[in-house]
């Protein structure tokens, strides 16, 4: 599949009462804006707010970061199966609103997490302070609805504002093209590439439950067998983000739109390897679901034939047993493989990293240890509420004080400690 | 704990329930126990019945000692 | 601002006394820099000085070793230094070990910041990568040149308060605490690199090493039981009722080390178990199902063996989680040689 | 109690509430977190299987006081590594974080209640079609 990415470089946000974007300066009309999303019955009331790289501006709770995007051509539409209808997404060319973001806010349940710094020591830690961010803040209506039914409504809410954002990028010039292709197996065995190590990229996705789900084409993953797509797919969409939990090392929907791994492996395409395919594999709960679904992990890199792959995890604790099955499988087949993970290691950093371990596991990136304690100082601005600072992953009672900083640790952190290695941060 | 001491030069059984992870911390000689809570008795058992099974891994575990190895064993 | 005062330590080797035949000189101190000192002095440029310099035969350390550091420490503490640099020991064994024992010394007892360099593979490096900072070296003193610069940029930072970076930042030893740093490529790019490194059979470094697996020789059968003492060892937790010193429930600090002169069986009157890594009910009912004395009281007086040892020790440690136990099992069986055992049963839960 | 193949062993009363009718569940309404956890340990040193990994979901062990774990109903004659293993570096986890929060108004615990629950019961479907186990 070949897909053409147009990037449309956005350099500010500023609200109007239209729509539009002048010279790089996206301008929305937020009450216009707004009224789709306030249709929901489940939504008390939303708003809009701006948060620009560099001012003193604290985003919390953050559900999801989004980034908008357009097919201008070939088939399917942005986010398939959940706000366009199925159809194989991934050829043609996409226009990509580069350097911003939709960022949904606001709680679903009482224990809510996920912030976001637009500067000071925490914004270091977050690639989404470097954004200029369209934050959509939403308060649910105290209904007796499910959380389930809240999160599905904030989640909505935040991809159909994406796109409808992104459909003014529909007609513009892009500042910049680039082109991704993926081969088909024969393509695959090409002049070109066959003298070339076969290398596939493995995907974990969270799959356990409320707040820990993720989407294919609208398909709960925790009920599919390990899969194959092609990694042009991810670009337009086919993979959402439903995860609520573990701020710091949670996949948001804008990680896997520019999944770093699959943009890194495909610079190498064609020079150092042969990047032949992605495969996407769950984190279930039920351990023979665990063992099932490594086994088809290791079933499908045999089918490819790889000699190598790069598996990428997601979240925390019982992902560490995937990630270490899925290894292990593919090492005992002679696949060379690296893994990229984070570490919960103690504030101390003395504690053992990971729940799991193998000797197998010998080529391991880490994206850094998430009980780090960090102190954020306070903010002038607070976007969204600092309700649930206190109860959020890595901060504890007293984490909020009277001055508005917060003692906490890196986990609350959105983005900090990304397992697909999106960031920088890395321990030793 | 098993490798420090082996380390240190006496020779050393490992009886244990789990063998695997007697394995994993690299113990030599491992004798297989009953269970985790009682690894050498079985409450089910009268007490004399119950002698004679410890008494019997027992016999097994002094007799690994007497059995030069090469490499980690297993008395099943 | 005066220069730090930095005391530095070396081998005869590198004080060009010589080799290994002067291996057994005692310790001297001399004025000033001598040999490497001269380059850590350029390392220091302005903010540090190498005042004086402590010479010790590699043989005569480690054969003296208590003598060896009190002698150094006197003098190391008469000069009142505000750092403390040994070696570094490169792959030199002996040199190593002295250069980690008189670096820990230094820092513990005199509370003067500390660092020493060494090869990874040298047994120095082993024994005092979680004590003291080591900077990691390569295998000949050919790397002295870029060593220098390394232990002197540590040593600033430590003598001058400054926060110390992760081991790949500041080039030391990993000591087992995992520290965060901003690496200069992301994570992907990383993985991708480590990969291609990995697929065409290169050198390359895992970000985070899995917990050791290695393994230790089997020690010689016992000839003849008859004629040997046997220690029962427990990492059951098995202790005399009360639990007189306060064995931890998991994960113990210490052991405990309890007589059973004169004791047949481990009746629920007087023993019971400390460990909460399992359901206790059984264990003390009977301890005997996890420390079997009466047993081998029985082959003791049937003269299947020699002797059953009269004490036996107990700790409690989790199946998997053993990596806390491997310092007290070290002085467990310094004490069981002392003693003249022959062999040890270990039982776990 | 049910004749099926599996168990839950819980200290979350939502758990109860929902599955007590259809699934087994061994309710201990007293225990902490970790005491379920040990709990559940004892039943793997007995010769219960795991199935479901105890440490379920990425909200933190160390934030949520609710935890549930599916287990066979059936005790067999030798303890399973792979259960064991895993419960215990689930406990072990538990001790990683000094970050406690420690008041909990009852919306935040109704919340977690239904995580946990939501947790378990994505594991209903799989175990079912097992069947044996």
């Amino acid at each position: 599949m070949k897909l053409e990415l147009g990037y449309i470089d956005i350099k500010g946000i500023r609200f109007d009462d239209y729509n539009a974007i002048e010279d790089g300066v996206l301008v929305v009309d937020p009450d216009e804006l707004v009224k789709p999303v306030l249709e929901d019955e489940l939504i008390k009331s939303a708003h809009f707010e701006i948060a620009t790289p560099g001012e003193s501006i604290r985003i919390t709770p953050v559900k999801d970061v989004i980034e908008p995007r357009v097919k201008v051509e070939g088939p399917g539409e942005i986010f398939p199966g959940m706000i366009a209808k199925v159809d194989t997404v991934g050829s043609g060319r996409t226009h990509v609103m580069r350097g911003m973001a939709v960022v949904t806010a606001g709680p679903i349940v009482g224990f809510q997490e996920g912030i976001i710094d637009m500067t000071g020591p925490g914004a270091d830690y977050t690639p989404f302070s470097q954004l200029h961010n369209l934050v959509l803040v939403m308060e649910m209506e105290d209904s007796g609805a499910s959380a389930h039914e809240y999160e599905k409504a904030a989640r909505m809410a935040g991809l159909a504002t994406a796109v409808r954002v992104g459909e003014l990028a529909r007609e513009l010039e892009p500042d910049e093209i680039e082109v991704f292709e993926t081969p088909t197996i024969a393509q695959s065995y090409s002049d070109e590439l066959k003298d070339l190590p076969r290398v596939a990229y493995v995907m974990m996705l969270q799959s356990q439950g409320l707040l820990h789900d993720t989407y294919v084409y609208g398909v709960d993953v925790k009920r599919t067998l390990t899969t194959m797509l092609s990694a042009t797919e991810v670009m337009d969409g086919a993979i959402v983000s439903g995860n609520c939990v573990s701020a710091c090392d949670k996949n948001t929907t804008y990680h896997h739109l520019n999944n770093p791994v699959i943009q890194d492996l495909f610079k190498q395409h064609g020079k150092t390897l042969n990047f032949v395919g992605t495969i996407i594999t769950n984190e279930n709960v039920y351990l023979a679901d665990k063992l099932r679904s490594s086994d088809w992990t290791a079933k499908l890199a045999g089918f490819l034939s790889l000699d190598a792959a790069i598996v990428s995890q997601e979240g925390f604790g019982n992902p560490d047993t995937d990630l270490i099955l899925n290894c292990k499988k593919l090492e005992a087949q002679g696949i060379k493989t690296v893994i990229i993970t984070d570490e919960y290691a103690g504030q101390d950093g003395k504690s053992q990293s990971l729940a799991d371990a193998d000797p197998a596991a010998d080529a391991v990136v880490t994206g850094g240890n998430a009980n780090q304690p960090i102190v954020l100082p306070p903010m002038d601005c607070v976007i969204g509420t600092l309700d649930y600072v206190d109860k959020i992953a890595g901060g504890h009672d007293g984490s909020l004080r009277p001055d508005g900083s917060i003692e906490a640790e890196l986990q609350v952190i959105t983005g900090a400690t990304n397992e697909m290695g999106f960031n920088r941060l890395s321990a030793r | 704990m098993v490798k420090e001491i082996e380390r240190a030069g006496l020779p050393v059984v490992h009886l244990c329930t789990v063998t695997p992870i007697s394995l994993t911390v690299g113990a030599n000689r491992i004798v297989p126990t009953i269970a985790i809570p009682y690894p050498l008795g079985n409450p089910e058992l009268s007490p004399e019945d119950e002698y004679k099974l410890r008494k019997g891994i027992v016999t097994k575990a002094l007799e690994a000692l007497t059995l030069e190895v090469e490499d980690q064993t297993v008395f099943e | 601002m005066s220069k730090f005062r930095v005391v530095h330590y070396i081998n005869q080797f590198f004080a060009q006394i010589g080799g290994e035949e002067k291996a057994d000189i005692p310790p001297e101190k001399r004025e000033g820099a001598v040999g490497p000192g001269l380059a850590f002095n350029k390392a220091f440029g302005d903010e540090a000085e190498v005042v004086s310099t402590i010479v010790c035969g590699d043989s005569w350390f480690n054969e003296n070793l208590e003598e060896a550091k009190n002698t150094i420490l006197d003098m190391i503490r008469e000069e009142k230094p505000d750092i403390f640099i040994a070696g570094p020991a490169f792959n030199a064994g002996r040199y190593g070990v002295a250069c980690g024992s008189i670096t820990e010394a230094v820092k513990t007892e005199l509370g003067i910041p500390a660092v020493t360099g060494m090869y990874i593979e040298n047994p120095g490096a082993d024994m005092f990568r979680e004590k003291v900072y080591i900077i990691e070296t390569k295998n000949s003193a050919a790397d002295m040149r870029k060593a220098a610069p390394k232990m002197a940029k540590l040593a600033l930072k430590l003598a001058k308060g400054e926060e110390v970076g992760a081991s790949a930042e500041d080039d030391y030893i990993p000591n087992g605490i995992r520290k965060n740093f901003f690496e200069k490529k992301r994570g992907s790019q990383r993985a991708v690199d480590m990969l291609l490194a990995k697929i065409n059979g290169k050198p390359y470094t895992t970000e985070y090493p899995m917990p050791d697996f290695d393994r230790v020789d089997p020690q010689p059968a016992i000839k003849d039981l008859s004629k040997v003492t046997i220690a029962l060892v427990t990492s059951g937790g098995i202790v005399p009722k009360g639990n007189p010193d306060h064995i931890e429930s998991s994960s113990a600090t210490k052991f405990g080390e309890y007589d059973i002169t004169g004791v047949d069986d481990l009746t629920a009157d007087g023993y019971e178990t400390a460990h909460g890594g399992y359901d206790p009910v059984y264990a003390n009912e009977d301890a005997d199902r996890v420390v079997p004395v009466d047993v081998m009281r029985e082959f003791e007086r049937e003269g299947v063996i020699g002797k059953l040892h009269n004490k036996f020790y107990s700790t409690t440690g989790n199946g998997t989680a053993v990596a806390s136990s491997k310092k007290f099992a070290e002085e467990i069986a310094k004490r069981l040689i002392a003693d003249e055992v022959d062999a040890v049963l270990l039982t776990s839960t | 109690m049910s004749k099926k193949a599996y168990i839950v062993v819980t200290n979350n009363p939502l758990v109860k509430e929902q599955l007590d009718e259809t699934v087994g569940v061994c309710y201990f309404s007293e225990d902490s977190h970790r005491d379920l956890l040990e709990r559940v340990r004892d039943f793997v040193h007995k010769g219960y299987r795991i199935l479901t990994h105890p440490l379920a979901g990425s909200v933190k062990p160390w934030e949520t006081p609710y935890r549930s774990v599916m287990i066979t109903a059936k005790r067999e004659e030798k303890t399973d590594l792979f259960s064991l293993e895993m419960i215990e570096q689930a406990i072990f986890a538990l001790e990683k974080s000094k970050a406690r929060p420690v008041t909990l108004n009852e919306k935040v615990l109704a919340d977690f209640q239904i995580v946990d629950f939501s947790l378990i019961q994505s594991a209903l479907p799989s175990a079912e079609a097992h069947g044996q186990h």
